[in-house]
């Protein structure tokens, strides 16, 4: 634990001492939960499209995979003309894509980014490196099954694979959100402990709550 | 010039239009912009289906009750700049909720949202939101001036601070709008348009990677839905009163609907033309280049 | 033209009370300035003798040689006299004090430097 | 009546009547040398009274049986009286005061005190030359002999220091009475005479030689008088010799000597009075200003002792101008000056050490602080003091004549004296004190207190002589300034009773005057005694009896009401004067605040001094005039009266260039002061602008019409004032500076002299008033509660504190002027009202003053609540409640002013018709039209609300599951916050802007007053190196003065 998150006793203005304990008093430590639908089927569906018409992409490039999104910007592949956006911050973001291989310590901040995106949300692995470790499936600091972490909607193969590819996946994405198939959020919330035990497995210095609110 | 019931309904209808003409003018404008880019840009119903989205997320957080009413505060700053200035010139049904004040009640309920916006952004305890904070306010406070002048040159050429007489005057044919019975009013007043619509070279404000998008970085889901509505109508509500003030108003929608799109291109073309500027390179821009011109404007009414 | 005694007298006393001026702002010694300041109080009383002296008259005493009657006629002015016996004795007075403060101050300070005793400035 | 001759029978008598007693009997000899004195004290006084009360005639006394020329004669008259009465009485206390070093010192040093004293009286009676001249021989005697006491007291090393100064003094009376002595008997030679009157009526000056004798004479009397620069001996005596002996050589000598230059100049006549004022007025300034760089206490007193001889100096020069009321003004002077010099060298004597900082030891006996009060009042001519009336009187009446150089130099000395007498208080008060403790034995309190009570009663006597004289009430009887006196008695009371005794009061004056006012006043009047009501309760949360903190909030108060109801100049300037004062208490408390209380009484002085001059100025001779005819001021006088009193009004207002004052003194005050001090006293400043204003209208000086200027002065201080506030890290001098950008304002508004542009400036009055006093309220709790007023030290405290968030949200709601809120009221009638000014270029400063205010107002509601909150802040509470409370009625007015801005304005509005008929608004339902524009309040409050509820209620309905997070809970480009303080972007918080605008910023003003100080310092420290400390240097300067006045009087 880092020494900022330890508790601490501290003085206030009148002089009297008392206790700050960071992790408590900093962060908000309620699980996540599962959340439904809209309860008439039509509106979810309706939601469903604008969900799939409107990917909000979060610019956040964890591996050699980031190299291929910047050409979905381009006047050649134009991402934009199938709804798709990208947005630096996760609170607006729907869409995280782990983009390539993942170190421990880019996970860290990649569950952060995650947990920090409002529901519904989904996750697309791109390229070998997240199914099985790719070309480094015995790294001493490289994960190798991106599912194990995170609940993954959609796997785009290919070392690398090419901006087409990534528009066609982004297409397959839609239509499982379309069909209210990408309830990632939801499975995480549901296998809570066993995400996050399989998180701390491999990350040592867990520096942070349990959920990032 | 008095409250009837009947002004509700028709400011209902007022805004009905002004948001979905401001959602496709939105997105027809990122369309241009992008055409500039030689790319095909977003569907012109994109602002539609991300709206609709952001409404039906199904989580939110809140950092307190500032954070939750920001949008608020926001949102009712466009309508209300919106329904306090008359939309069409001669229509009794469009003058929307003008009876309640004048040209000065328009200019300074600007700042309502911008305010509540702010105090909202500013409890979310992120220091990005702040900076941006920092920064929209530095240069909106000099932004605004060439402006300020430019509307009190016009209001005493015209004598009057009621918008819709500042219209009224400028009837009868191009030469007698403002445009060219006073153009160094209009030209500083233009200057400053392009300060207050957050575009480039003028929207380091809104820096989305240094300080990923600034004020707005914490909101997300339903605040960020009241947000984009207010996106929606906040800059023609603006565009509005400049329309009114120097382009000679609008007796139509027809024509509404172009002038709007005429003086939102100007922030456009000089937007996809010129890089961005720092806060302080923008002030002192506004300083140099436009105060003087308001000053002159004031000096030769 | 011979000058008269009056004015030799007045010349004399003013030639003293500078001389006791000069004594009194160029000596340090504080005993020297005191003898200077004597110098000139001298001089002072010389010059109103001189004042009150008439040419011929006599002094104003009234015995046997000068009577009651024509005295007005044949005295010098009384008032300088008795004047210059005031002046005479507070002068004795506060040359006195200002010995006996010289005496203190070499007692306190082993000086009699005038110089020596600025501590009191500005 | 017992012959005025056994004055000095009884003294003589009792002298050698001590010569005889058994040596060792000591205490025997100290109760006849005490008898004695109050003896001699009975027969002054009993001479006075008769004078006073039974207007009898003067009485010549006649030695020896015979007349003049032949014989001594003594005269006795109503001066003679009240002057020996000073010197015995100031005799008396301080024999009594000397009680151990006289029973110490034995019967001879009783002698001697006994034979100064008498000579001191011998002085004032005589007419005649030579008497006069073997009493001041005695009187250098028996001062050379006394000055040594300081030897018994104190001991020690410093015990040889009085001996020198002893030795110095005698060396300088040697060339002094030997001048005195060739004089006297030159003039002798020419007229025949030694009798003064004889001598005057001799016309000396016609005679052969008749000058030079008159010259020599005059110069060996004045320098008794310690003038500039035959003064070092002086300065010396007061710094070495025991204080009770400094005490008589100030007042009782300075008095004596004063009178026989008075003689002396009867004997001179008409030619000679130019010299005296010359020589008073250059002793006056340069004293004063060699005063000013002392750390030394007693010298410091003893250069303001100089200087005040000097002033009355220049009083006796000017007599043939002053005519009648040289008596009244000289005697103002110097019986102040001697009752507050006694009292201040005595009070030096409770105290060990000697630098002024070390005063602040006096600070255990609050009895001995007030008495310090008094006399420094005193001393600085603070109303109701004799020096106020004298000095009304005197720069009236040097006004009326002409003589504007002269007057403007005493003005200029007396504000430098001011500025280190306040210095002196100011260390008192705040310095850390020395560990000693202050004795309080009767004998040498005792004097103290009688010099107060002396004071006071004087003040009163004075108050009614000036009413006599020019038909005007006691001021000590006005019933405000007597219900904030009350308070001084009442001060052992716990504070939460005083406290609902001032509200009461105020209140309760309220209800008994409201019919009086007319709107514009009863705005002043609900602000200055409702308002100041309101803002007491928050002085509920402080608990004790806050010692002094009752009488300055009420002088304050008491100074607003009355000028509020003044109706004459001097009642004006009294008031403003009293206000002046009381406020400057009230800062001065806070626990920084010295520099700036001084800052602010030099600044509010300075400016009063300028009102007085405006005022003597627009007298044209007359004592007092009604303030309505300002109007008929002449036109040369008329321009430069406005000029004099427009700045004067811009200190209170703090208008660019007189400002800095504001912020610290603001800043550094207690948390219910700041409100009372800014909320409330600025206004006096705007009242007495409006005052100005309604009366002379515009004025053109040198082609420049004046009201222009005011408007680019107004204009400028918006914009600095606002601009400041921005980069301020201190909420309180946030809100100070901020203040200073309202006031430019309002200023602004009343520089447009139009209808619109008063209606603007009274509703920044009204809005001011209430924002700015919530705003210090609730900062001034938050800063109570978070000990620190560094913005960036706190942050995120609005879940702790969330009433004052409201009120601080409300508060900076309505500053910027946003609708639906109050502020947006000002801003609307401020356009309107500008579209029919003349001049356009100064709006648009102001214009570029008006969005600059977001900043400073969003980073005040940031830093304080929003953001990060820190680890030390976790557990601070809410305000206190009584600092609460007046925040939530404020909320409350705020709104209530917001929609129905009416209440207030109609009736200013239609009462400003009758000065500006052109440009009224027109109150017709809901709506306000002006010729331009229109507003309804109420329906932009509906509007705005309906929308707000109906937006809100949406949102609450989508997202009616959200999750309350922490602070913490922020994406942080996928990391976390390190520590709040860290999290938390507060610091210079504007960096950008201060790149783009610092430039403006750039401290011209404050290094101009500093340079000026410093420039006053370093003339001061440079010309007091005159006084080397050598005995001869001394005699050379007598010399050199006499040689210099006689080249330049042109003798």
């Amino acid at each position: 634990m880092k020494p900022e998150l330890l508790k601490r006793m501290v003085k206030g203005p009148d002089g009297v001492e008392f206790e700050v304990e960071p992790m408590r008093d900093y962060y908000c430590d309620a699980p996540p939960t599962v959340q439904h639908g809209a309860y008439i089927k039509i509106v979810e569906d309706f939601f469903n499209w604008a969900r799939a018409e409107s990917l909000w992409i979060l610019g956040f490039g964890t591996g050699c995979g980031a190299i291929e999104m910047r050409p979905l910007m381009t006047p050649r592949f134009d991402a934009y003309r199938y709804g798709i956006q990208w947005r630096p911050t996760p609170r607006q973001a729907n869409l995280l894509v782990i983009s390539g291989y993942l170190s421990t310590k880019t996970l860290k901040r990649a569950i952060r980014a995650y947990e920090q995106m409002q529901s519904p949300k989904y996750v697309v692995g791109l390229g070998s490196c997240t199914i099985n470790g790719g070309m480094y499936w015995d790294s001493y600091n490289t994960i190798k099954c991106l599912d194990q972490y995170m609940p993954v909607d959609l796997y785009i193969t290919g070392c690398m694979p090419r901006p087409e590819a990534l528009l066609a996946g982004f297409e397959d994405l839609k239509k499982l959100i379309r069909a209210g198939k990408a309830e990632g959020a939801n499975q995480y919330a549901e296998r809570f402990d066993w995400y996050k035990a399989n998180q701390k497995q491999v990350i040592h210095d867990w520096d942070m709550p349990d959920y990032n609110w | 010039m008095d409250f009837e019931w009947i002004k509700i309904p028709y400011a209902l209808l007022t805004l009905f239009i002004v948001v979905n003409f401001g959602m496709l003018l939105g997105a027809f404008i990122q369309k241009i912009g992008a055409r500039v880019g030689r790319r095909h840009g977003i569907p012109i119903w994109q602002n539609y289906a991300d709206l609709i989205k952001n409404f039906g997320l199904r989580t939110s957080i809140t950092h307190g009750v500032m954070f939750y009413l920001g949008p608020v505060f926001r949102l009712t700053g466009g309508i209300g700049l919106l329904l306090f200035v008359p939309t069409i010139y001669g229509s009794e049904m469009f003058s929307n909720l003008s009876f309640s004040g004048d040209l000065i009640l328009a200019l300074y309920f600007v700042f309502f949202g911008t305010l509540g916006m702010a105090l909202g952004a500013g409890e979310s305890g992120h220091p990005h939101a702040a900076i941006g904070i920092s920064r929209g306010l530095s240069q909106v406070s000099m932004a605004e001036l060439p402006f300020a002048l430019a509307v009190f040159a016009v209001a005493l050429q015209y004598q009057t601070l009621s918008v819709t007489d500042i219209v009224a005057a400028q009837q009868g044919g191009i030469a007698n709008w403002t445009l060219f019975t006073n153009p160094v009013a209009v030209a500083a007043a233009m200057l400053g348009f392009l300060g207050s619509m957050m575009r480039p070279p003028f929207d380091v404000v809104i820096a989305p990677q240094e300080i990923p998008i600034g004020p707005p970085t914490e909101y997300h889901s339903s605040y960020l839905a009241l947000m984009q509505t207010n996106r929606a109508i906040f800059p023609i509500a603006k565009i509005v009163i400049y329309m009114n003030l120097f382009f000679g108003g609008a007796a139509s929608w027809p024509v509404f609907f172009l002038k709007v799109f005429l003086i939102y291109m100007v922030s456009v073309i000089v937007g996809v033309v010129f890089p961005r500027f720092r806060v302080e390179q923008s002030i002192r821009w506004f300083l140099v280049w436009a105060v003087p011109l308001g000053v002159l404007s004031i000096v030769l009414v | 033209m011979m000058p008269s005694i009056a004015q030799l007298a007045m010349a004399t006393g003013f030639i003293l009370i500078l001389i006791g001026f000069y004594g009194a702002l160029t000596q340090r010694n504080l005993l020297r300035m005191i003898v200077a300041f004597t110098l000139s109080g001298t001089g002072v009383n010389i010059v109103i003798v001189a004042i009150g002296y008439m040419h011929g008259r006599t002094a104003p005493i009234l015995d046997a040689t000068v009577n009651a009657a024509d005295a007005v006629s044949r005295v010098i002015d009384p008032v300088p006299q008795a004047l210059v016996l005031t002046a005479i004795v507070i002068g004795l007075g506060v040359t006195a004090l200002m010995l006996a403060y010289a005496l203190k101050l070499h007692e306190q300070r082993r000086s009699l430097d005038i110089a020596k005793f600025t501590e009191l400035k500005w | 009546m017992v012959s005025p001759l056994y004055l000095i029978v009884l003294a003589l008598a009792a002298a050698f009547l001590l010569g005889l007693l058994n040596p060792e009997r000591r205490g025997r000899a100290y109760a006849v040398t005490l008898v004695a004195l109050a003896g001699m004290t009975l027969i002054s006084a009993d001479w006075l009274w008769a004078f006073t009360m039974e207007g009898i005639d003067p009485v010549d006394v006649y030695t020896a049986g015979a007349e003049p020329p032949f014989a001594i004669n003594l005269r006795m008259g109503l001066a003679e009286a009240a002057l020996t009465l000073l010197v015995n009485l100031t005799g008396l206390l301080s024999a009594l005061y000397l009680k151990d070093v006289l029973l110490a010192g034995g019967r001879r040093t009783m002698a001697v005190l006994l034979i100064s004293v008498m000579a001191l009286v011998g002085i004032i009676l005589t007419r005649d030359l030579f008497n006069l001249f073997v009493f001041f021989e005695l009187v250098v005697i028996s001062s050379a002999g006394l000055v040594l006491l300081a030897n018994d007291k104190d001991g020690g090393p410093a015990s040889g220091l009085s001996l020198s100064a002893g030795f110095k003094y005698l060396i300088v009376s040697q060339f002094i009475s030997a001048f005195l002595l060739l004089g006297i008997i030159f003039a002798y030679h020419a007229t025949g005479t030694l009798n003064i009157d004889g001598m005057a009526n001799a016309s000396l000056g016609l005679a052969t030689g008749g000058t030079i004798a008159f010259f020599l004479m005059f110069m060996a009397i004045v320098a008794e008088l310690k003038p500039f620069p035959a003064n070092g001996w002086a300065l010396d005596i007061y710094e070495s010799a025991h204080p009770a002996f400094s005490a008589i050589f100030s007042a009782a000598t300075g008095a004596a000597a004063l009178y026989a230059v008075d003689k002396l100049l009867l004997i001179g006549g008409a030619e000679w009075l130019p010299i005296a004022t010359g020589i008073g007025i250059v002793t006056f300034i340069a004293a004063n200003l060699f005063a000013l760089p002392q750390t030394h206490d007693r010298r410091l007193l003893g250069y303001s002792s100089i200087a005040q001889t000097g002033l009355v100096l220049v009083v006796l020069g000017q007599r043939d101008l002053l005519g009648d009321s040289t008596p009244f003004i000289a005697f103002g002077l110097l019986i102040s000056h001697a009752v507050a010099k006694a009292g201040l060298f005595w009070l030096s004597g409770l105290l060990k050490n000697r630098q002024l900082a070390d005063w602040a030891a006096l600070r255990q006996r609050p009895l001995l602080v007030f008495a310090f009060v008094t006399f420094t009042a005193m001393l600085t001519g603070l109303p109701p003091f004799p020096g106020f009336y004298a000095k009304w009187e005197l720069v009236h009446q040097l006004a009326g004549a002409g003589q504007f150089t002269l007057l403007g130099l005493i003005l200029l000395g007396a504000l430098i004296e001011a500025g280190y007498l306040f210095r002196w208080f100011g260390y008192l008060m705040k310095r850390e004190a020395p560990v000693e403790t202050v004795p309080c034995t009767g004998h040498k309190v005792g004097p103290v207190l009688v010099a107060v009570a002396a004071g006071w009663a004087l003040a009163y006597l004075w108050g009614d002589l000036a009413g006599g004289l020019f038909g005007r009430d006691n001021l000590l009887l006005a019933l405000p300034l007597l219900f904030a006196l009350s308070f001084l008695l009442l001060d052992w009371l716990p504070a939460w009773i005083k406290n609902s005794l001032a509200i009461a009061g105020m209140v309760a004056f309220f209800l008994l005057t409201w019919g009086e006012y007319d709107p514009l006043r009863l705005i002043f009047a609900i602000i200055f005694l409702i308002g100041g009501a309101l803002t007491l309760l928050a002085s509920y949360s402080v608990h004790g009896r806050r010692i002094g903190f009752y009488p300055a909030a009420m002088l304050m108060y008491a100074g607003m009401v009355m000028l509020i109801r003044a109706t004459t100049s001097f009642d004006f300037f009294a008031a403003w004067e009293l206000l002046t004062v009381g406020s400057y208490f009230l800062i001065l408390r806070g626990k920084h605040s010295e520099p700036h209380a001084l800052s602010y009484i030099l600044f509010s002085l300075g400016g009063a001094f300028l009102i007085l001059a405006g005022f003597a100025l627009a007298a044209a001779g007359a004592p007092q005039f009604d303030l309505a005819s300002l109007a008929q001021v002449a036109a040369p006088a008329a321009p430069w009266v406005f000029v004099l009193l427009a700045v004067g009004f811009m200190t209170k207002t703090a208008a660019i260039g007189l400002h800095i004052w504001l912020p610290g003194a603001h800043a550094e005050a207690e948390t219910d002061v700041s409100p009372m001090v800014s909320g409330i006293l600025l206004k006096a400043g705007l009242y007495g602008m409006m005052v100005l204003l309604l009366a002379m209208g515009k004025q053109q000086l040198y082609g420049v019409e004046l009201t222009h200027v005011l408007l680019w002065i107004a204009a400028l201080t918006a914009l600095i004032g606002n601009l400041m506030a921005v980069f301020q890290e201190d909420a309180k001098r946030l809100l100070a500076y901020s203040s200073i950008g309202q006031m430019g304002y309002a200023l602004f508004g009343l520089a447009l002299m139009n209808h619109l542009g008063w209606l603007m400036a009274l509703v920044f009055v009204i809005n001011h008033y209430i924002y700015k006093s919530m705003l210090f309220l609730a900062v001034g709790g938050v800063a109570k509660r978070t000990g620190t007023r560094e913005m960036y030290k706190m942050g995120g405290l609005i879940r702790l504190m969330p009433l004052s968030f409201i009120a601080v949200l409300i508060g900076i709601i309505a500053v910027s002027g946003v609708p639906p809120l109050s502020g947006f009221g000002g801003r609307w009638v401020f356009y309107n009202a500008i579209m029919s000014a003349e001049y356009r270029l100064p709006m648009v400063v102001l214009f570029m003053a008006g969005p600059i205010a977001f900043l400073y107002l969003f980073r005040l509601i940031y830093t304080i609540f929003l953001g990060q909150l820190k680890d030390e802040l976790r557990r601070v509470k809410e305000a206190p409640f009584w600092i609460v409370l007046p925040q939530m009625i404020y909320v409350a007015l705020l709104l209530v002013f917001a929609v129905v801005p009416g209440l207030a304005l109609r009736h200013v509005d239609a009462y400003l018709n009758q000065f500006f008929p052109e440009g009224g608004l027109h109150w017709g339902g809901g709506t306000i039209i002006s010729d331009y524009g229109y507003w309804n309040p109420v329906a932009i409050m509906i509007i705005v609300g309906v929308i707000f509820t109906t937006v809100f209620a949406l949102l609450l309905i989508v997202n009616r599951k959200a999750q309350m997070v922490k602070q913490f809970n922020i994406v942080f480009s996928a990391e976390r916050p390190f520590r709040p303080e860290t999290t938390h972007y507060a610091w210079n918080f504007y960096a950008p802007y201060r790149k783009a605008m610092g430039f403006l910023t750039q401290p011209f003003v404050t290094r101009f007053w500093d340079t000026l100080a410093d420039l006053l310092h370093t003339a001061g420290d440079l010309g007091r190196r005159l006084y080397d400390g050598n005995g001869q240097s001394y005699g050379f300067h007598f010399l050199a003065f006499v040689v210099i006045v006689f080249f330049v009087g042109g003798i």
